[in-house]
């Protein structure tokens, strides 16, 4: 007996195929998981059970959720089931609720629009099903408003939401990819106790087949908007039938292989650093404080590839700014090669054309009305004998070659170029003038797992043919551990502990280290089954 | 290109075409008075009547459009050189005391009521075209600052922008290289929407009688000089506010036109 | 129906009007609040006023008025001898604010006889005095309201002050102890529109029942062709001239002067400007006055006659100047056709729009101007032309003494020949532009009657003012 | 919240002070010598001057700007040069005029506005948002004198509903003074209507797009319900941004509008008050203005937090 049934669904968006005659059942108390790399029409799938998709959509098929086809309901009929039967969690929780009305309202809002229960009950079980995420109304009061939760507990606020009326079938569309591992952890582990408590079924959607190998009953792999493979999670981890499924498990786990690091010299140092922002203002008191980063230190030998992990807003970006001289510390000191970054209150350029780096957006990281070899060859301006002509040109064809474009792209604009492309020019950008040190902050985190791994492989060909020394920056555990020697992990602006990757992994002293690494959900081995 | 920016851009080339040809052409001259032809309405002679004092409206018409762009246009000039290298320069020193300087300042020109120090300042300096022109430019250097300022606060934020500082770029050239081709279009769009504004601003100056001065014609004039006259010759009061709707209009339209032409994400979407 | 609300271009600074020039204030208040001991009419002879008749002495410098019984201030104080005294006396004073002190500064002393009697020595004869008596500047106040007479006029007239919103309106109650007839309007509402599309707007929804002064010439026909209105169109004592600074090269060259007075259409400014409404003048008097000398054809229309003129002079290719527009649209209409009509001579004169104050300052007291168009309304005052100071500028020893003479003379038939030659004399000098007689237009509702159709001064006599039924 | 009010206010106070200096001065440089106005051509020089000495004008200039502004503080705004009255009573009688007329304008420019905006954003792209749409651009595109012209003309002169002008006086009843002020807010609103209406749906248009407006769909409201629940409420804060310049607007454009409707209000005041050189009134009333511009915006500011509550504990 199925909750949810998908059958044939073909959806088209003017003249483009979202969807192929898609296929999806859901039964109660099962976790089905749908996954599949950017795009594939996950999204999609779940929009078109709730009938929210874009008005230009047109579909066939069926959508059938206990014996109602969903499809040749009413509007006004849809929407009664929404909300009531169907409850849905989306990816951004800083964005899924409305700023201006109370977290408390919001939840009721629920429970009142479809008149399910008086205001006075309404509020009771808001509170009910607040605690029940996690939120007990002492400590977050219905009044508080969502700019005054994090991340994480907003993604509660929503799911709350979501479960108000106890409907039948949740689906969350990648409900925890914008959050820490650790709060990914407790959202996960909260939707799976509330399938368990009542008996519904989930629908998730998520590109991490870490995540969905922890979490579903059942799988649906799905490539340019149809299914190629699904079933029970054991029985398809074991077999991976599909090569598609076969190509994004492998690209998930994907190790590189880094040449051996060279003896131990020292290039950066970073002494006892501190960075201090001011809050806002305080009319009738003394300037407060953020300190972001916290008495950091920590050495870089040329040819050492340094991973630094930790939560979202602990600190890195801001260590990689100071360490590029971008930011003036508070106190300690960075030096490159023997050299201050800054010199007095001035950034040091003799030290930063040492220095380059690569960003997390393939897609903000480019002025748009540049075309390619203007771009990659900005840093030049750090050079006091810059290329010029045909030295130039063949300066910028070896770079595009080195990062497995073609020389001919420099002459594109930016957006001709997909997300991994734009990474390799960034790469292109950061290579250019030969810099002694590269960071990367965040390069792979928005990449697809495919095109994450080709963008991996190619850092360790250039270790090989550029001797790289880079700073790597991830939230992403399994990713530092591929592709660095050495690890930091920082935790609110202080380095908790570091050292080899492989020991750090294997054997991590501090309890945060441990914490995190438990957190992070993990692929299946292959061939094996999962618990 | 949407229907808004062809109408628009064809209305509006036409109020610009019209002022341009009167440099060499009008059916009549626009300054000669014919007293005993006074008050004719539209006919075949005089396509747009005569007013008052026997002159060809169609001529004064074309003529005055020459006096409506030219404040504008000016007054916008002088809005945008000034505005934008603030509102640049207070992204750019964000948060400093002259961000704070430059949006204080900004607070306090949006706080004067446009019309009111316009007014002062022709009532001081002397009614005319010139001081029209810079008390209409004078209000037209916060709107640009704040557009340039906000737009190009974003942009720092953008990571191409830190790249460019990784490259040892400083923020004057960051601003030129970088923010100000960006912002272009919006402030091209911003560009039309004040030089509408100062359309509609030069009439109501020269309607009380403190824009351009006789024999300069000029449409806000051309109101006034009609008022006593609509209930008898409507034609004197009607063809100069339709020409100042049309040319508005136009500018409006080509405004929304071409923030919906050159929005970058919807011309990415299409590429 | 006993109230009528009646509209005027301009609203009174204050409502004294023995301390400034503004005829607004005259408008107002002339004969209905305050009254002297003469009194103009409506077709501008001088009758009787407070004083009851008089006396003149055979050397005619001694005047001998018996003024009426039973007239009460509105305030209830009687008026006798003594307030004519005080109300001259402050006039003559060194420190009065008189803007016509020239009217009295041929008074040697006044003297009360007894309450009902006062006489006037003069310094010397003058023809003129019965008539300065009957200015609005020579009203008889009571001391004791002095202070505050600007806000709150209290006066012997048939009319009390009531109210005054400023920006507005001010509203007069007919006053029970007036020592004259009962008048038929009992109250009174002025309003002040200065805008001419206002003021039409307000008459043709019959918000105002009467507009005296009416601005807007051109909708005259309107309210003609409509029968719930009634057009009165009488003249007034202003003179519409094209100023000219006599002193500025090039107009202290009479040749460029006269070339001028060809240059300019006197019939298409009183079309173009005013409708038609209007009486071409050819000197600086008022045509409607017996002593009237037609001189328009020695300046008749002939830009011809004009360009010679102009080539004699030295400025065959014409020359440039500023023309001063005061508001007033006799004025600024008036000013666009005359420069345009100038233009075709060659003279090149760039229209200058000022207020009033600006005009004061620059043009009036600066002298810093070439041409103006102003009206000057005061009644008989061609005597400008004997005051070089005169913003003008106008500096004719001979013109000077015939003046002089004219004050000496009590003699109407020589007082006629003399003012005619001073006519003459003017023209032939060309000293300004003679435009025309500004008309006085009054609309009104048409059951209204006794409305004064000239304006021989600025007043609105509501006495004689009553709705026919 | 209060630190939040408490900043905006010092700002306010600055912008003020720096205001008032700069109206001085341009009032300061004003050719025209009020005195010789008020006397008239043929005023004597010494009594000229006795005149200049009774009003203050042959101070210092810093001393006449702190008395000024002093007297301001104290509700002395000085005595007109014309008129002789108190300044301060003179303004408060137009400010009876000016403000409700601005007010009504502001009042029914929402009330067009508001429905106008929401109706074309719910229906984006259909017939309705075209049609209102079209009607908002040319509003935007009429200058309201002349639409103002043509309210008379057709309103006043041939059907004869309304005056054509003047004010009845509150003291005639709440009824006929509204009467007369309709149609001056028609010509000042309607053309702020079509802006605000334009803000409205655009603001609206961009609510519409964010995740929280999906969220509520998935809930179970209709998209009318999302609309009003959750759209309306988050799109006001630009709009109350474009209200509280409105309000400016609205007061200078009443200078023009009170022209043409001989309303005898502020903006009548101050053409009056400048042809007639009675700075003191130019002065006071401008700073007026100014003042209620300032303080229009500080409210505004006030109003945000309580609109957008991520405002609230800002400092
Ligand atoms: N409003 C829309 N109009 C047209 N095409 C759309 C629209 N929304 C999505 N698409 C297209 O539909 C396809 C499927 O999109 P969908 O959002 O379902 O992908 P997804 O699998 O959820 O990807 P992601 O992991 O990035 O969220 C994509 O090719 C996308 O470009
Ligand atoms: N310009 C700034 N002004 C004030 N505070 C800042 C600023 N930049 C960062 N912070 C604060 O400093 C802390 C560290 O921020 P940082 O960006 O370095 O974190 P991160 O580790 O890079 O996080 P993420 O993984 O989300 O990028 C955060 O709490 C952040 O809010
Ligand atoms: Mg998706
Ligand atoms: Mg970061």
């Amino acid at each position: 007996m199925s909750l949810l049934e998908i059958r044939n669904l073909d959806l088209r968006i003017h003249s483009f195929e979202i969807l192929k005659s898609v296929h999806l059942t859901v039964r109660p108390g099962e976790v089905v998981a749908v996954t599949g790399e950017s795009g594939s029409g996950k999204s999609m799938t779940a929009l078109a059970v709730m009938r929210l998709l874009p008005d230009t959509a047109t579909h066939t098929g069926s959508i059938i959720l206990d014996d109602t086809e969903l499809l040749d309901l009413s509007e006004a009929e849809m929407c009664r089931v929404r909300g009531a039967a169907v409850g849905m969690v989306f990816q951004e929780p800083m964005t899924a609720l409305n700023p201006v009305k109370t977290i408390g309202d919001q939840v009721m809002e629920t429970i009142l629009v479809h008149r399910a229960m008086p205001p006075d009950k309404a509020e009771e079980r808001a509170r009910e099903v607040l605690t029940r995420v996690g939120l007990p109304p002492e400590k977050f009061p219905l009044s508080r408003y969502p700019h005054e939760l994090s991340g994480g507990q907003r993604q509660r606020v929503v799911i709350a939401m979501a479960i108000a009326l106890r409907p039948k079938l949740l689906i969350a569309d990648e409900p925890t990819t914008a959050l820490d591992v650790t709060t990914q952890a407790q959202i996960l582990d909260l939707l799976k106790g509330l399938v368990q408590e009542y008996g519904m079924g989930l629908l998730i959607i998520t590109h991490d087949l870490a995540v969905v190998s922890d979490i579903a009953d059942k799988i649906t792999v799905m490539r340019h908007g149809e299914v190629v493979e699904s079933g029970p999670t054991r029985q398809l981890f074991a077999e991976m039938r599909h090569p598609y499924t076969r190509m994004l498990f492998e690209a998930s786990g994907h190790k590189v292989n880094l040449p051996p690091a060279p003896a131990p010299e020292p290039l950066l140092s970073v002494d006892n650093v501190v960075r201090d922002y001011p809050l806002p203002r305080h009319l009738f008191r003394p300037q407060a404080y953020h300190r972001a980063v916290d008495h950091v230190s920590f050495a870089l030998h040329r040819g050492e590839r340094l991973g630094l992990v930790g939560e979202s807003g602990c600190g890195k970006s801001t260590l990689t700014r100071a360490i590029l001289g971008l930011e003036q510390v508070q106190s300690g000191k960075i030096m490159l090669d023997g050299e201050p970054v800054f010199s007095g209150a001035k950034p040091n350029l003799a030290v930063r054309r040492k220095m380059q780096v690569v960003f997390q957006d393939p897609f903000g990281s480019f002025n748009p009305r540049h075309r390619v070899d203007r771009l990659i060859t900005e840093p030049f301006h750090l050079l006091d004998a810059a290329p010029q002509g045909s030295e130039r040109q063949d300066r910028i064809a070896e770079m595009l070659s080195a990062v497995g474009l073609s020389p001919d792209d420099a002459g594109k604009y930016i957006h001709e170029f997909s997300g991994g492309q734009r990474q390799r020019i960034a790469i292109a950008r950061a290579l250019i003038i030969r810099p002694e040190l590269i960071l990367f902050d965040e390069a792979v985190s928005a990449l697809d797992v495919s095109v994450r791994a080709q963008i991996l492989d190619l850092l360790a060909e250039l270790c090989d043919a550029y001797h790289l020394t880079y700073l790597f920056i991830s939230h992403d555990l399994s990713v530092v551990r591929t592709v660095t020697d050495r690890v930091l992990v920082m935790r609110s602006g202080q380095i908790v502990e570091q050292g080899e990757t492989e020991t750090v992994f294997s054997d991590p002293q501090h309890e945060y280290t441990r914490k995190l690494i438990a957190a992070a959900p993990v692929l299946p081995e292959i061939g094996k089954t999962v618990a | 290109m949407s229907r808004n920016l062809i109408l628009g851009g064809f209305l509006s080339s036409l109020v610009l075409l019209a002022a341009i040809l009167s440099f060499f052409w009008t059916p009549y001259d626009h300054a000669t008075l014919n007293i005993p032809a006074k008050l004719q309405p539209p006919g075949v002679e005089h396509w747009f009547g005569t007013d008052h004092f026997g002159r060809d409206i169609f001529s004064m018409i074309m003529v005055g459009a020459r006096t409506s762009i030219a404040v504008a246009l000016i007054a916008v000039g002088i809005g945008m050189g000034l505005g934008v290298p603030l509102g640049l320069a207070a992204a750019a020193r964000r948060g400093s005391w002259l961000d704070e300087l430059i949006m204080r300042g900004n607070d306090l020109v949006f706080a004067f009521p446009s019309l009111v120090i316009a007014i002062l300042i022709t009532a001081v300096f002397g009614a005319g075209a010139v001081n029209a022109i810079i008390a209409i430019g004078i209000f037209n250097i916060p709107v640009f600052a704040r557009v340039a300022r906000g737009a190009a606060l974003s942009l720092w934020q953008r990571e191409f922008i830190l790249a460019a500082r990784v490259a040892g770029k400083g923020a004057a050239r960051i601003s030129a290289e970088h923010i100000l081709p960006n912002i272009a279009n919006l402030l091209i769009v911003q560009g039309t929407i004040q030089f509408s504004l100062g359309i509609l601003a030069e009439a109501g100056l020269s309607y009380v009688g403190l824009g351009a001065q006789p024999p300069t014609p000029s449409w806000g004039r051309m109101l006034a000089d009609a008022q006593t006259m609509v209930s008898f010759a409507p034609h004197l009061a009607l063809i100069p506010g339709l020409a100042i709707i049309v040319t508005v209009l136009g500018l409006n339209l080509m405004g929304d036109g071409l923030r919906d032409w050159l929005d970058p994400r919807i011309r990415v979407a299409r590429a | 129906q006993t109230n009528i609300t009646i509209a005027m271009q301009l609203e009174p600074p204050h409502l004294d009007p023995t301390s400034a020039a503004a005829q607004a204030i005259d408008s107002v208040v002339y004969t209905n609040i305050f009254e002297g001991l003469t009194r103009f009419m409506g077709d501008g002879s001088v009758v009787p006023g407070l004083a009851e008749s008089w006396e003149i002495s055979e050397d005619g410098t001694q005047y001998t008025f018996a003024l009426r019984e039973g007239v009460t201030f509105h305030d209830g104080s009687s008026m006798d001898a003594e307030d004519v005294k005080f109300s001259l006396d402050r006039a003559l004073a060194e420190d009065s604010a008189n803007a016509q002190k020239a009217l009295f500064s041929g008074i040697d002393t006044v003297e009360v006889l007894d309450p009902q009697t006062v006489k006037i020595m003069l310094k010397e004869p003058d023809g003129n005095f019965l008539f300065n008596m009957a200015w609005g500047d020579a009203v008889i106040v009571a001391p004791e309201s002095i202070d505050d007479i600007k806000t709150n006029p209290v006066g012997t007239g048939a009319y009390t002050f009531s109210e005054w919103v400023q920006g507005d309106r001010i509203e007069l109650t007919r006053n029970p102890n007036y020592w004259g007839d009962q008048p038929s309007i009992e109250n009174a509402t002025f309003k002040f529109i200065s805008d001419p599309t206002a003021a039409f707007a307000a008459v043709m929804a019959e918000d105002v029942d009467v507009f005296t002064g009416f601005p807007a010439p051109e909708n005259l026909p309107q309210f003609e062709a409509d029968p719930r209105f009634q057009v009165l169109v009488g003249s007034t004592e202003g003179e519409t001239i094209l100023s000219t600074n006599n002193k500025q090269a090039p107009f202290d060259d009479p040749k460029v002067r006269q070339a001028m007075a060809h240059a300019i259409d006197r019939q298409a400014i009183i079309d173009g400007a005013m409708f038609g409404y209007g009486t071409p003048i050819g000197t600086h008097f008022a045509p409607h006055n017996p002593a009237y000398v037609d001189l328009t054809g020695q300046s008749a229309f002939d830009p011809e006659k004009a360009k010679a003129l102009l080539a004699e002079a030295g400025h065959a290719d014409g020359f440039e100047t500023t023309l001063h527009l005061p508001p007033p649209s006799y004025a600024r209409r008036g000013g666009e056709i005359i420069a345009a009509q100038l233009a075709e001579v060659g003279i090149k004169a760039e229209i200058i729009n000022v207020e009033w104050a600006q005009w004061l300052e620059t043009v009036f007291k600066g002298k810093n101007f070439g041409l103006t168009i102003v009206s000057h309304t005061e009644p008989m005052d061609i005597g400008i032309y004997a005051r070089p100071d005169y913003y003008f500028q106008y500096d004719n020893p001979e013109f000077q003494s015939l003046m002089e003479e004219l004050s000496k003379t009590t003699d109407p038939d020589g007082r006629t020949a003399l003012l005619q030659d001073a006519q003459r004399i003017i023209a032939d000098d060309y000293v300004n532009g003679f435009l025309f007689q500004l008309a006085a237009i009054t609309v009104a509702k048409a059951g209204v009657q006794g409305l004064w159709e000239n304006a021989p001064t600025a007043a609105t006599d509501l006495t004689g003012v009553s709705w026919s039924e | 919240m209060l630190r939040y009010s408490l900043k905006r206010l010092l700002s306010l106070i600055v912008s003020l002070a720096v205001a008032s200096v700069v109206i001085f001065a341009v009032i300061e440089v004003a050719p025209g010598d009020p005195a010789s106005f008020m006397l008239g051509v043929n005023a004597q020089e010494d009594t000229l001057a006795a005149l200049r000495s009774e009003l203050g004008l042959d101070q210092p200039k810093i001393q006449r700007y702190f008395d000024w502004i002093g007297g301001m503080l104290t509700g002395d705004f000085g005595t007109s040069y014309t008129y002789r009255t108190p300044v301060a009573q003179m303004i408060a009688d137009r400010l009876w005029v000016s403000l409700p007329l601005a007010l009504y304008a502001l009042t029914l420019s929402t009330l067009i506005a508001f429905p106008a905006g929401i109706y074309a954003a719910a229906r984006r792209g259909k017939p309705g948002d075209a049609a209102v749409m079209g009607a908002t651009q040319l509003g935007v595109a009429i200058p309201n004198f002349w639409f103002a012209m043509m309210l008379v003309l057709i309103f006043a002169i041939n059907l004869r509903w309304f005056g054509a002008g003047g004010f009845a006086g509150w003291d005639k009843g709440v009824w006929p003074a509204l009467h007369s002020l309709t149609l001056p807010a028609i010509a000042l609103a309607l053309p702020q209507a079509a802006i605000l209406a334009r803000v409205m749906r655009s603001s609206l248009l961009d609510i519409l797009g964010e995740d929280f407006m999906r969220t509520a769909r998935a809930k179970g409201l209709s998209r009318r319900q999302a609309l009003w629940r959750h759209g309306v409420r988050n799109a006001l804060i630009p709009v109350l941004t474009i209200l509280g310049l409105q309000f400016s607007f609205l007061l200078a454009g009443s200078i023009i509008i009170e022209q043409v409707f001989y309303l005898p209000g502020l903006g009548r005041l101050v053409f009056q008050a400048i042809s007639s050189r009675d700075l003191i009134v130019v002065e006071s009333v401008v700073m007026l203005l100014v003042f209620a511009v300032i303080v229009v915006n500080f409210l505004v500011d006030l109003a945000y937090a309580l609109v957008d509550p991520r405002l609230r504990n800002r400092t």
